[in-house]
């Protein structure tokens, strides 16, 4: 059930499309997985500021392997360096930029979607899970735009694109702007509306994918594209 | 490229609508950002609601703009301060509006509404007449007052030494209002003594991060509210 | 009515006696008035930190006649020094050390205070005048000890120290000693008790310039002189 | 004079009694005080609440103060991150209790325990199992829920210079919860890689000011929690 050879975008690209529908002079916030990817994808001409929400504004990219120092470190914990004019500010400060709607974007991995923009991203559930939330329901309740980088299924092939979502919520009616390793689709009052298929992948393919109704891209060709 | 530069504290205040909120830094004359305030007079906006923890001194910068009959409300802490005649006449007369709020509540009240938080409980004013028909509540027995987040269109605060992202620094006691008020304007105007690029201010240092921040105008020699007060000074 | 010629303390007496009271290493605030000569009289071998509440700890003494910046004021507005060791700060965080209970005591200026302890000191309530609270309600609710200076009466000999406050409140029950020109006061749970007498100043005196009722220092000599 | 200097770590955390509060500063290991928390483990105190983003890794630090089974309760938003197995275990087997709170509305409580600011709005959990049975409220047509102020009896951070009033300076991102933290501890023990003497930090450049700080002891060269667990050390 996985996607063909040669079909659809790799984690790389699925993060390099995403950075295409950043404004220039967003403050973005990249959660931890795929979503750190965009870092490396800032399209020609523009100046993106990242936050990292354990207090660092204009934070850049990876040092060397085996370089960075161990207290200048990103949300997933990982080594990183600062841009000029960048600033560091304690937690409490830090989630006033995100709960105050200060932050323009932010860019997060998903176990589940659903076509009213329920974001499930934290927790399966599971008995034996450790319930561990980190800053994904600040970020959710106060960025102005969410996007979600995510495979459009699971491994074994299960959507991750969902009519509701089985898993506890992160929020309610959070999600923009989905992009997986087939589509773009966006979150749309009417649902999931597809914005862009990846190479090789079909309307067919994505919708089979799709646990909920999605609109083709002819039914609304005018967001084609668009940011939101 | 992020450049929040603009040339002119005209061009920086002349989208100020009439109706407006605005916050205004500064406690007394310390931190008071007065070329935006004459800017904001030149402008002509009227009807506006003003925060500032005061009501300005003389014929200059916040007095001046109550003067010019352009603020229909004042919320502040301490409306009367040495120098200060022009909003006493005004209230007397009932031609502005007071809304009287602790100096605690309200900084915390500026950073709430920065901060996303829309109501918080304090123990201020419990048992005075500025509690009065305010909800209160116990926690762990003692008595508080729900106070409610406050926000503005605009913010025009003053630094020392902005970067082109609007990373701020303060001088001394002029940073008091400043940093929560830029926090809590949808729109956060800064003077600064200096513009510097990015990268020229301690990263350690910056009190107020460039995200509170949409536009920096340089204003690197500020006039002194107290020395046009002694110079009896009467703007515009 | 005004107290005997030679009678009682100066208001830089009541400021140096109100300083005895303060222990080594306290955080204070003084409030506007008399309470600002509390900082002229740190007595030998102690070290207070005086706390400014628009943003500075470690308030130095005012700078020479003419000198000094208008920048580095006190709450009421006049210009001071920092000393080795100070901090500046936002206004938030400012109120958050008097709120949060950080601060160990602050001496503030009076209208009346009842001997259960209420103060009123912001307004007189009448119909011109001007309200103005700026930090004195926050001082009171927040930090651990109150200390009232204030003369016994007002200029045409009306008591200050009362039963019950007429003019609107501060706040109920927060004020623990009282420094006036004729003697040193503590509020107790059984009301006002009179810990010291001013040179010439008598119990009678006292008492008959006291708008409630005061306990003699013979009734509880224990408390005499002792710092609540 | 005022000098807030202990000699060391065992002396500054020698009154931690049974049962405490006590928030550990650090986000993974950045800012974890990692000698204070290995005097804590020597000191004995059991049946602690402890409040921090993490749970430790590896066998140092918090985590092997959990390891101690000193821990009856953790109050942290990601209790699972890397090398991070001693919870885990205790918490599938019931020897730990958790509450989990969302990274944002943690450190907000935090603050509102040291502002003195007892419970405040939030928006943040809204229609998760993270806001079930908490009381929720509409402000503007917007739903929040009610969070309450955290303090302590206890906390233990660590800082790059400390001066003798307690003045702090941080390193980068080390900073996150310390300074909030040492708002909200009745008593705040610093640990410090210098001590200066007051006067030597800038005053416009302290991120926390002296008067929420009781304890201060220089631990020159700090060990590194990554560097322990790379090379399998446990502690005690």
């Amino acid at each position: 059930m996985t996607a063909h050879e040669g079909v659809g975008w790799s984690r790389d690209e699925m993060a390099e499309r995403a950075a295409m529908d950043i404004p220039d002079g967003a403050y973005v916030n990249l959660g931890i997985g795929i979503p750190e990817l965009v870092a490396t994808h800032v399209p020609e001409g523009r100046e993106f500021i990242y936050h990292t929400e354990n207090g660092l504004l204009g934070m850049g990219p990876s040092p060397e392997p085996g370089g960075g120092e161990p207290e200048l470190i990103n949300a997933g914990k990982k080594r990183v360096t600062a841009v000029p004019g960048a600033a560091y500010f304690h937690h409490a400060d830090s989630f006033a930029m995100i709960r105050g709607g200060h932050l323009d974007l932010c860019v997060l991995g998903a176990l589940q979607v659903s076509h009213d923009g329920d974001l499930a991203n934290w927790s399966t559930g599971g008995p034996d899970a450790i319930p561990a939330v980190g800053g994904a329901m600040d970020l959710v309740a106060g960025v102005k735009t969410v996007f979600v980088i995510t495979q459009h299924t699971t491994k074994d092939g299960t959507p991750k694109l969902v009519e509701a979502c089985t898993y506890p919520l992160t929020s309610p009616g959070v999600v923009d702007r989905i992009f997986t390793n087939l589509a773009v689709i966006d979150v749309t009052d009417e649902g999931f509306q597809l914005v862009q298929l990846a190479p090789g992948a079909s309307y067919e393919m994505v919708a089979s994918k799709t646990d909920a109704p999605i609109k083709p891209m002819s039914e609304n060709p005018a967001r084609e594209g668009t940011t939101p | 490229m992020i450049d929040k530069r603009i040339g002119t504290p005209a061009e920086a205040v002349a989208d100020i609508p009439d109706g407006a909120t605005v916050m205004i830094g500064g406690f007394g004359e310390a931190g008071s950002p007065i070329e935006l305030i004459h800017a904001l007079i030149d402008r002509g906006a009227r009807d506006l609601t003003v925060v500032n923890n005061n009501t300005g001194s003389g014929e200059v910068g916040l007095a001046a703009l109550i003067k010019e009959r352009r603020v229909a409300r004042m919320i502040c802490s301490y409306p009367r301060t040495a120098n200060s005649t022009v909003f006493p006449e005004l209230y007397r007369n009932d031609e502005i509006e007071l809304e009287l709020v602790p100096q605690g509540t309200l900084a915390e009240r500026i950073r709430a509404g920065g901060a996303g938080i829309p109501a918080f409980y304090t123990p201020t004013s419990v048992g005075t007449p500025l509690s009065e028909g305010k909800e209160h509540r116990r926690f762990d027995g003692r008595e508080y007052v729900l106070e409610h987040g406050l926000t503005a269109d605009f913010s025009l605060i003053k630094a020392k030494v902005s970067d082109r992202h609007g990373n701020l620094i303060f001088n001394k006691t002029a940073r008091n209002f400043a940093p929560v008020m830029a926090m809590a304007g949808r729109t956060t105007v800064v003077q600064a003594d200096a513009v510097v690029d990015a990268g020229d201010l301690d990263p350690e240092c910056i009190v107020t991060p460039g995200i509170f921040v949409q536009r920096v105008v340089e204003v690197t020699e500020p006039l002194q509210e107290s020395e046009l007060v002694a110079q009896g000074v009467s703007y515009p």
